[in-house]
């Protein structure tokens, strides 16, 4: 019984900890909030049965991609807190538009999930890394040579982008 | 994976190998000439590759991948059109000082992705296919610094397509959710019986597939992208990403017959409908000849899915036909252009020439460029003796076989509104020249080779021919409708 | 290895998906932007997950490997993009990028 | 018949040679070929008549087909001639009078700069009038109604330079056009209810199967519609004075003798087809009626002598129409041939009179004439006696065999006796004072008398004074077209005797108001309200253009600018509003488009869920 | 055969035009005459020796184009297009002389245009296949286009979008009727096809047959400028290039009328019976809007151009009264028109090139400076007014005839039209030629090839005027002139 409460209670931290993500003042504050509404789910993910998952989740997103976040933010300072006066609007122009559209979206969310499934549970199970790992160089081996390419896409246009910025223009 | 297999995918492999070698070519030596010659042959191999890729078609590989003749047909149309936007590349980023050799990466693995999107028979594949061809299209588009609007395009398409993006997984997510399976074709047997959930995943998946088209509610990216983005990457985004957004869309559309669902029909109907006239009205009083396409892009991807608001399964393989004649001509017309554009514009200017209202007169000083834009622009019209005419004709006989009529009244009113800025472009042209005010005219400005001017004038004896002679090509794609029923059954046992 | 339904693993990413959003459509920041898609991407991660898990089947974990790949991909260029944003304009204002209109 | 067939195209080939030579032709070669056009018709129809007395007794006809014009159905209509005893009368006037106001007209018109235009038109317009009298089926006749109506605006306007001519002359067309619309019609119905329209055959068709009676009503009213434009009857009369802004002979050969009889002509031709409606013969009789009363009193208070003339045409017509409503055919005919004469013969000594005082038409600026063209003015004096039909001349012959008729006629009756009688008295009453003012008393022209004895002035002059004198007892043998007369001569005793006195009372009436007495009293024109109202004939003219000219023209400008234009830019400026209500959302900020994303992506699952 | 070669004809001198005109743009005119000359040999030749042409339609050459949907170049032959292709290429010859001294610059490409147009026209008239009528329907309006907007008068450009984007939309309502038509014969009679002698024999269901109906009938009515649809003629005329404006009122508007004949009165034979009453009264407010709207105008090319709307507002009035003489008068009101318009079109085209004006208010009282000038003038306004003698006359009088068994009233109406035209016919020619001259203008006369072109038209007038057997005599054997036939139309 105790197992689904854990559940519950790392998915609401991890709702608290996004909500604080987006409405945080200082960058460093919400990116350290992200890591702490990731590491809620890698905990949703193991009691789901995915312990490759989790062990992912922690140690390539929170680990990897989020350093590179808090990296970045320190190295070129996109602090965005000296940000002219301009940036201050009333609470409601900002934010009245964008909550009342996304409440809309929720409400149709939860419409469709609550009366859109048939209500099989999830039986308990665990699917073991081993098990991914089969899969992958399985029938999804494709799958991962094409990811490598997106990855290095993302390489090179990463590259190309922030080439230039250091060094100043380049005619 | 058996040796079909490998033969089948053939071309795909190829352009992996060419973008690892173009990786060691940039390492071993930084010449712009090498990378873009070496860069055309490989596309060049990946095409003739296509040749005994034929022979053993309808193969599912992994099941990821499914190749068949649509997908082949395709992706023969998406090479060429990457070998024309490497070569109007080459020759507007030559004029640059330093070497852009990363360009021609992004745009094979752009290339790449196109290809595995239209030969992706899996929800993983299509994901992955979405995403590489985003990527690098956000690295091209956004490739050179010194423009203004670079930064702009860049970050709006990067953001918009990430959102877009992730709607489309969550969509999958609840279709995986719903069936239990992520293969397209398996989606037919739990068709009947998919609860709403499964139909909202279709729906939000659809949304990825809508924002990449430029169809109406998802279309507010196109004008600022195109008109951002440099002219070849453009052309890219115009020809390329559209034709193969197409191609998965027929078949997400056709292959797990969701077009038997009438709520899913109606949806795709009214978002013809709009986009059509959105497209247009958009278009009307457009000074600059990247928005105006970009609008009229949006409009011409309206009329196409007409094609797939099919009421029967015998009446596919007449709407494909239709689909892939039209989408072939709607590229024709607009590469004409844009390789015109691509000639006059350069890559370290400010912007590239794109306010049409400096071609005045143009077909006085240069008939043989005048009289190739006029009739592409009277192709996009769909006037007679324009292949564009044939096409929208087979548009209207598919939309009339399923009695469409809300969408062909939206086609009359569209391509009447249409006709209003494609005629005062054309007129323009033939107006009288402009008496050589400061500015440099339009015929001397960028580096207008004597090949760009043969390929616009091939292609637009293409036009005219297709325009006149429909059948020389018509009866060629006759994708028989079994074709698509093979991908129904084969891929259903599993590989 | 817990028995809840799948609705509820759903409820949960679609109410991230959806604060992700908000952060998309509300912050001016660019930064901010990037993180809100991370949100949304986790959310997505977390739904396939469930999926995967309810039907006993690897491909849900498959599909979040491959989410990370893309998120790992979008991080790079979009902060490649904002270095380049700051460089040049000096604020990561995102209303600041509206010259191309009508 | 060679005479029969070129009859009419005799006149059309001097039109072509005058018109193609026009600059290069001196005044004698002109007048030399304007002339022979005109005489070998004259004499032509001299022949045609002698051939018919001697060939047709029994009343049928000559006919001479050319060729076939078009089909209509298998109704053939043909380019056909029909000469019965009515045509003779018709071309004999036509060509005699056209001969000798052609030959006024040459010295009239000598120093005019394109003379031979003139005498061109002259002789289209006389080539019209043959065809119109000699069609043998009424599509003919319609060409050559046209045909006239086209000259007359072209000799009105005439000296075109002037732009009052030009108006009067468009004026006239227009009004006559709308009397041809009628006719038009009244063909279209003909051809309904007969399925043929040569003139015989209906007339045939009337003794097998006449038509219903709506239909004769129909076909008569339409009829009459074309005559009364024409003939310048009561509704469509006003165009008659303004005509006169054209030069005299024409006035004198169109507004007299020929064009406005044609109008007669029809009703005359086409009697089987009246017969059958008795009702429209009484109003043919009224609007003749009406008219003559309304002319007089028009007539009464004229300066113009050219007005003054005008006027009385009409009034006569009026009695041809009155004549031709009451049944006496054979009288309104006769009366149209007689007054052919005397008219002409009173134009054109209206001409020489004109040509004398400088080109001066009033009356009142002239004066006492008698003394100093004594011989014009006897001959003046001779048409005036004709035309008030003093007993002895032609006019008393024809104008008293109408009025006979008149007392027991069914379709006219005793009313209509008396207002003819009061008709005959005004006439004489207006006619006395024009030749009182103009004559007699002192003379009031500013510069002496042009003294001009040009022979070509005079014969034709002398001429239609013998005319109009003996003209009454030329044969015409009429009789035989039409049915014979109604009843014999028994009303009562005193009807003929009034008939005579009512003009000579005229002449004391108007010698008591309008001799100047004394030698130093100038006669001076009238100017109370009532004499300015009948100057400008009775109001007519002024409640037509109130009523129809000026809405017409008020509709036509304000819709200038096509209304249904307007709808069309409306269509195109609701599609720029959408053009730029749909450009405002694209306003470039990235957090909007990602709405609009969110937005799609709401509506569609909306969709997917109802 | 013979439509396919003057077609061809055309166009290879249209091209020889565009090439060698570069070089010697003298010579231009005479290659165009020498096209024309020779389509109209070849014409004269055909029907010759063809003499069965008038009695039933002859079908030519008939190739496959689009076999995917059974479509094939199919032409035909019977005495109406072989009418109204004789009088193309008699105004072809027109428009040449005309516009001898009117181009200036770009000469060659103009003379392409010009025969461009003549071919698609001819093409028109000689489709028996539907998509291959609607091919060409479209292609002649692309020529015309370019020589309103290139070679027009001053806003060229709004009139040339408008006339464009008028009749391409109404011809897609008529593509849709086609391709409806095509499914309907493959639901009957097993394989697609657009012929139109297949067509015939279809019977359709009424509500659908009448949408059909109304669907040609919308792409013709604003061909044939029929009342609601009319507002682009003005403004094209009026821009619109002497040549062009001769063309289009000459040949254009009769492509509209030759399709009501051709396609929408044989084809859906209930639904006109039944959308007569309608069309009988769109015909009469054409007629009496285009008069009233006439008199109104000072410009004089669109005071004539409201007049022609008028004048075809007789052939709907004929051709919906169902009556073997309304038929014929239509047709020879089809000729007259064309000849009496493309004549008053080039009078105001050698007046502009006099006085660089069409406002009627500057021009005045130039009878005296050219009198053989306004003698024409007033005979090509007789003619268009109606005076008999004239063809125009034959025309209306059958027409009003025939109209007048069936709908006495609507004819009344249509009557007031001969006031009207009369009213507008002097206005025009008074304005022009009448009163006193503006500050004495002199304007040289009539030159040598204006004379031969004056001749050429008045004569042909003049003389169908007196022989109008000579036009319709072709027509009587295809046309059971039965009294009483209910529906005629040209019944091959």
């Amino acid at each position: 019984m105790t197992l689904e409460w854990i559940f519950y209670f790392a998915a609401a931290i991890a709702f608290v900890a996004s909500v604080k993500v987006v409405t945080g003042e200082n960058a460093i504050h919400a990116l350290l909030y992200l890591v702490v509404s990731l590491l809620a789910v890698a905990m949703c993910f193991y009691l789901l049965g995915a312990p490759f998952a989790a062990g992912l989740e922690v140690i390539v997103y929170a680990g990897a991609i989020l350093v590179l976040f808090v990296f970045a933010v320190m190295m070129f300072d996109l602090q965005g807190d000296r940000q002219p006066a301009v940036f201050q609007q009333s609470w409601s122009a900002t934010w009245l538009g964008p909550v009342a559209l996304t409440f809309t979206l929720a409400i149709l969310l939860t419409y469709i999930l609550l009366n859109g499934t048939f209500d099989k549970g999830i039986e308990p199970g665990i699917v073991g890394a081993k098990q991914v790992g089969i899969a992958l160089y399985g029938p999804y081996l494709l799958a991962v040579e094409i990811a490598s390419f997106l990855l290095l896409a993302g390489l090179i246009a990463g590259y190309h982008f922030a080439k230039y910025s250091t060094q100043g223009e380049h005619r | 994976m058996i040796v079909e297999q490998f033969i089948a995918i053939a071309p795909q492999l190829l352009l992996s190998l060419a973008i690892v070698m173009q990786l060691l070519l940039i390492a071993f030596k930084r010449s712009q000439h090498s990378i873009a010659f070496f860069t055309v042959s490989a596309i060049l191999l990946a095409l003739f590759a296509h040749y005994p890729a034929m022979t053993n078609v309808n193969l599912a590989v992994t099941p990821l991948l499914y190749v068949d003749v649509f997908s082949l047909t395709i992706n023969v149309l998406i090479l060429s059109c990457s070998l024309v936007a490497v070569w109007v590349s080459y020759g507007y980023l030559r004029s640059a000082v330093e070497c852009h050799d990363e360009y021609y990466v992004l745009l094979l693995l752009a290339v790449l992705g196109a290809n595995i999107l239209v030969l992706s028979n899996h929800f993983a594949a299509i994901f992955l296919g979405f995403e590489l061809l985003s990527l690098s299209l956000v690295g091209m588009i956004g490739y050179l610094h010194l423009r203004e609007h670079t930064l702009e395009a860049g970050f709006k398409y990067l953001i918009l397509s990430a959102t877009a993006s992730s709607i489309m997984l969550l969509g999958m997510a609840f279709v995986y959710g719903a069936t239990g399976d992520m293969s397209l074709a398996y989606q037919v047997p739990q068709q009947q019986d998919l609860q709403l959930l499964g139909q909202a995943g279709l729906v939000l998946i659809m949304v990825g597939f809508c924002f990449k088209l430029s169809l109406v509610p998802f279309h507010t990216w196109t004008p600022d992208v195109y008109q951002g983005a440099p002219m070849p990457v453009t052309l890219m985004l115009a020809t390329v990403s559209k034709a193969a957004m197409f191609a998965i869309f027929v078949k997400f559309w056709l292959v797990s017959a969701i077009f038997n669902q009438d709520s899913m029909q109606f949806l795709l109907v009214c978002i013809a409908i709009a986009s059509m006239l959105v497209g247009n009205l958009l278009a009307l009083t457009q000074q600059n000849i990247k928005r105006l396409l970009a609008y009229s892009s949006i409009a011409h991807m309206g009329y196409l899915i007409i094609v797939l608001a099919i009421q029967s399964q015998q009446s596919v393989a007449w709407a494909l036909k239709s689909g892939v004649f039209y989408i072939l001509v709607y590229i024709i017309a607009t590469l004409v252009i844009m390789i015109y554009l691509s000639g006059r514009s350069k890559a370290h200017a400010i912007t590239d020439n794109d306010d049409w209202r400096g071609w005045q007169g143009l077909i006085w000083q240069r008939p043989l460029q005048g009289s190739c834009l006029i009739l592409a622009l009277l192709s996009l019209a769909g006037i007679p003796l324009t292949a564009g005419f044939i096409g929208k004709f087979y548009l209207f006989t598919v939309a009339i076989e399923n009695q469409l009529w809300g969408a062909i009244s939206a086609l009359i009113i569209g391509s009447g509104i249409a006709l209003y800025y494609y005629l005062s472009i054309i007129f323009c042209i033939l107006a009288k020249p402009l008496e050589t005010t400061s500015q440099t005219p339009i015929d001397k400005v960028g580096n207008f080779t004597v090949s760009h001017a043969t390929v616009m004038g091939m292609l637009t004896v293409i036009i005219v021919a297709l325009g006149l002679f429909p059948d020389i090509l018509a009866s060629q794609l006759i994708f028989q409708s079994e074709q698509v029923t093979i991908i129904f059954n084969e891929a259903s046992q599993r590989f | 290895m817990i028995d809840i339904a799948i609705t509820h693993v759903f409820l949960i990413s679609a109410l991230l998906f959806c604060v992700g959003f908000i952060g998309v459509l509300a912050r001016r920041n660019t930064l901010f932007m990037l993180m809100s898609l991370e949100v949304m991407l986790n959310a997505v991660g977390l739904a396939f997950v469930g999926a995967g898990s309810l039907w006993q089947q690897a491909d849900g974990q498959i599909m979040f490997i491959l989410i990370l790949t893309l998120a790992a991909a979008e991080v790079a260029i979009g902060l490649a993009l904002l270095i380049r944003m700051q460089h040049q304009r000096h604020n990561v204002d995102v209303d600041g990028l509206s010259k191309l209109r009508g | 018949m060679t005479a029969l067939t070129l009859l009419p195209f005799f006149p059309l080939f001097s039109f072509l040679v005058l018109i193609v030579l026009s600059k290069r032709l001196s005044w004698h070669i002109a007048t030399a070929v304007a002339l022979t056009g005109i005489g070998l018709s004259f004499i032509a129809s001299i022949v045609v008549i002698q051939s018919l007395n001697v060939s047709a007794s029994s009343g049928e006809g000559l006919t001479q087909s050319l060729w076939t014009w078009f089909m209509l159905g298998e109704h053939e209509v043909r380019f056909a001639f029909y000469v019965d005893q009515l045509t003779a009368v018709m071309i004999a006037v036509v060509s005699g009078v056209g001969f000798l106001i052609h030959g006024f007209a040459a010295a009239y018109m000598r120093d005019d700069e394109n003379y031979s235009r003139f005498m061109a038109y002259m002789n289209l317009f006389i080539c019209a009038m043959l065809l119109l009298v000699l069609a043998e089926n009424l599509v003919l006749l319609y060409l050559g109604w046209e045909g006239v109506g086209l000259c007359s605006f072209l000799l009105i306007g005439f000296w075109y330079k002037d732009p009052d001519n030009a108006i009067a002359a468009r004026k006239a067309f227009i009004v006559t056009r709308i009397g041809d619309t009628l006719l038009a019609l009244g063909l279209f119905y003909l051809f309904m209810e007969t399925n043929t329209l040569n003139i015989q055959e209906i007339l045939a068709q009337q003794q097998t199967s006449p038509l219903s009676d709506e239909a004769a009503w129909w076909i008569a009213l339409l009829l009459l519609g074309g005559a009364v434009g024409k003939s310048a009857q009561l509704p469509l009369h006003t165009w008659l004075p303004d005509a006169m802004a054209g030069p005299t002979p024409v006035s004198a050969l169109i507004h007299a003798a020929t064009m406005v009889t044609a109008g007669v002509y029809l009703i005359a031709r086409m009697q089987g087809v009246y017969l059958l409606a008795p009702e429209i013969l009484n109003l043919v009789a009224w609007v003749g009626c009406l008219t003559l009363l309304i002319a007089g009193i028009a007539a009464l208070a004229q300066e113009d002598i050219k007005r003054v003339l005008a006027y009385s045409t009409m009034s006569q017509i009026g009695y041809m129409m009155l004549g031709l409503g009451a049944g006496a055919n054979v009288a309104a005919v006769t009366h149209l041939m007689t007054h052919a004469f005397f008219k002409a013969l009173l134009f054109l000594g209206a001409g020489a009179i004109i040509l004398a005082v400088h080109h001066q038409q009033n009356i009142f600026k002239m004066g006492g004439l008698l003394k100093r063209m004594p011989l014009i003015s006897i001959l003046f004096l001779i048409g005036i006696a004709a035309l008030i039909a003093f007993p002895g001349t032609s006019g008393f012959v024809s104008k008293e065999a109408i009025i006979a008729e008149l007392w027991q006629s069914k379709t006219a009756g005793p009313v209509f006796w008396w207002l003819a009688v009061v008709g005959a008295f005004i006439t004489s009453v207006y006619s006395f004072r024009l030749v009182f003012i103009t004559f007699f008393g002192p003379y009031r022209a500013e510069h002496e008398l042009l003294p001009q004895r040009h022979g070509l002035i005079v014969l034709p002059l002398v001429i239609l004074a013998l005319l109009a004198l003996g003209g009454g007892y030329i044969p015409t043998h009429l009789e035989q077209v039409f049915s014979a007369p109604v009843a014999s001569q028994h009303g009562p005793a005193w009807l003929h005797t009034v008939a005579i006195i009512a003009p000579l009372l005229g002449i004391g009436v108007a010698y008591l108001l309008y001799f100047p007495k004394t030698e130093s009293s100038p006669a001076v024109p009238g100017t109370s309200s009532v004499y300015r109202f009948s100057h400008n004939g009775l109001g007519f003219d002024s409640t037509y253009n109130a009523l129809v000219v000026k809405p017409f023209v008020w509709l036509a400008n304000i819709n200038r600018k096509d209304v249904i234009d307007l709808l069309v830019q409306l269509i195109s400026w609701n599609t720029f509003t959408w053009h730029s209500a749909m450009k405002a959302a694209q306003s470039g900020r990235l957090r909007w488009y990602a709405a609009t994303l969110g937005l799609g992506t709401a509506l569609l699952l909306l969709g997917v869920i109802l | 055969m013979i439509f396919t070669n003057i077609i061809a004809v055309l166009m290879v001198s249209a091209f020889i035009a565009l090439l060698v005109g570069k070089r010697f743009a003298r010579t231009l005119p005479y290659i165009a005459a020498i096209g024309v000359l020779i389509s109209f040999a070849l014409l004269a030749h055909f029907a010759s020796n063809h003499h069965d042409l008038f009695h039933q339609a002859m079908p030519l050459v008939s190739v496959p184009w689009i076999s995917s949907l059974g479509i094939e170049y199919a032409t035909f032959i019977d005495s109406l297009s072989f009418i109204l292709v004789a009088l193309t290429l008699i105004l072809a010859l027109v428009c040449i002389l005309v516009s001898v001294s009117e181009i200036s610059q770009y000469q060659n490409f103009y003379y392409f245009n010009l025969l461009a147009a003549l071919a698609g026209i001819v093409g028109v008239f000689a489709a028996a296949d539907l998509f291959l009528f609607f091919f060409f329907w479209e292609v002649m309006l692309l020529p015309m286009t370019a020589l309103i907007a290139i070679w027009g008068h001053e806003n060229r450009r709004y009139a040339a979008i408008k006339f464009f984007i008028f009749t391409q939309v109404s011809s897609l309502l008529m593509l849709v009727a086609i391709i409806v038509m095509a499914f309907i014969y493959q639901q009957q009679f097993g394989d697609i096809s657009f012929n139109y002698f297949d067509w015939q024999q279809l019977n359709i269901a009424m509500p659908l047959q009448y949408w059909l109906m109304l669907g040609f009938f919308v792409a013709f009515a604003v061909k044939l400028p029929s009342f609601p649809f009319h507002t682009w003629l003005p403004d094209a005329h009026t821009q619109a290039p002497t040549a062009g404006s001769v063309l289009l009122a000459g040949v254009l508007l009769k492509t509209g009328a030759y399709g009501l004949m051709r396609f929408v009165l044989p084809l859906f034979e209930q639904a006109a019976t039944h959308f007569a009453p309608v069309a009988i009264a769109l015909g009469v407010i054409s007629i009496v809007y285009g008069a009233v709207m006439a008199f109104a105008q000072t410009d004089f090319k669109r005071l004539v151009a409201y007049s022609s709307i008028s004048h075809m507002g007789f052939i709907t009035l004929a051709l919906f009264s169902f009556s073997p003489i309304a038929y014929h008068g239509a047709i020879v009101t089809l000729v007259a028109h064309g000849l009496s318009s493309a004549a008053l079109f080039a009078m105001a085209g050698m007046l502009y090139q006099r006085l660089h004006t069409r406002d009627l208010k500057k021009m005045g009282g130039l009878f005296a400076s050219a009198p053989r000038m306004g003698g024409m003038l007033l005979a090509f306004v007789a003619g268009a007014f109606g005076m008999p003698g004239l063809l125009n006359f034959v025309g209306e009088f059958m027409t009003l005839t025939g109209t007048f068994t069936h709908h006495p009233i609507a004819t009344a109406f249509a009557a007031t039209a001969m006031i009207g035209s009369a009213i507008y016919g002097m206005y025009l020619f008074q304005q022009s030629f009448q009163g006193k001259p503006q500050e004495n203008v002199k304007i040289p006369d009539l030159r040598a090839h204006e004379w031969l072109l004056c001749s050429l038209l008045f004569g042909l007038l003049l003389y169908l005027g007196l022989f109008p057997q000579a036009l319709l005599m072709h027509f009587d054997s295809i046309y059971p002139s039965v009294a009483d036939a209910q529906l005629i139309g040209g019944k091959l």
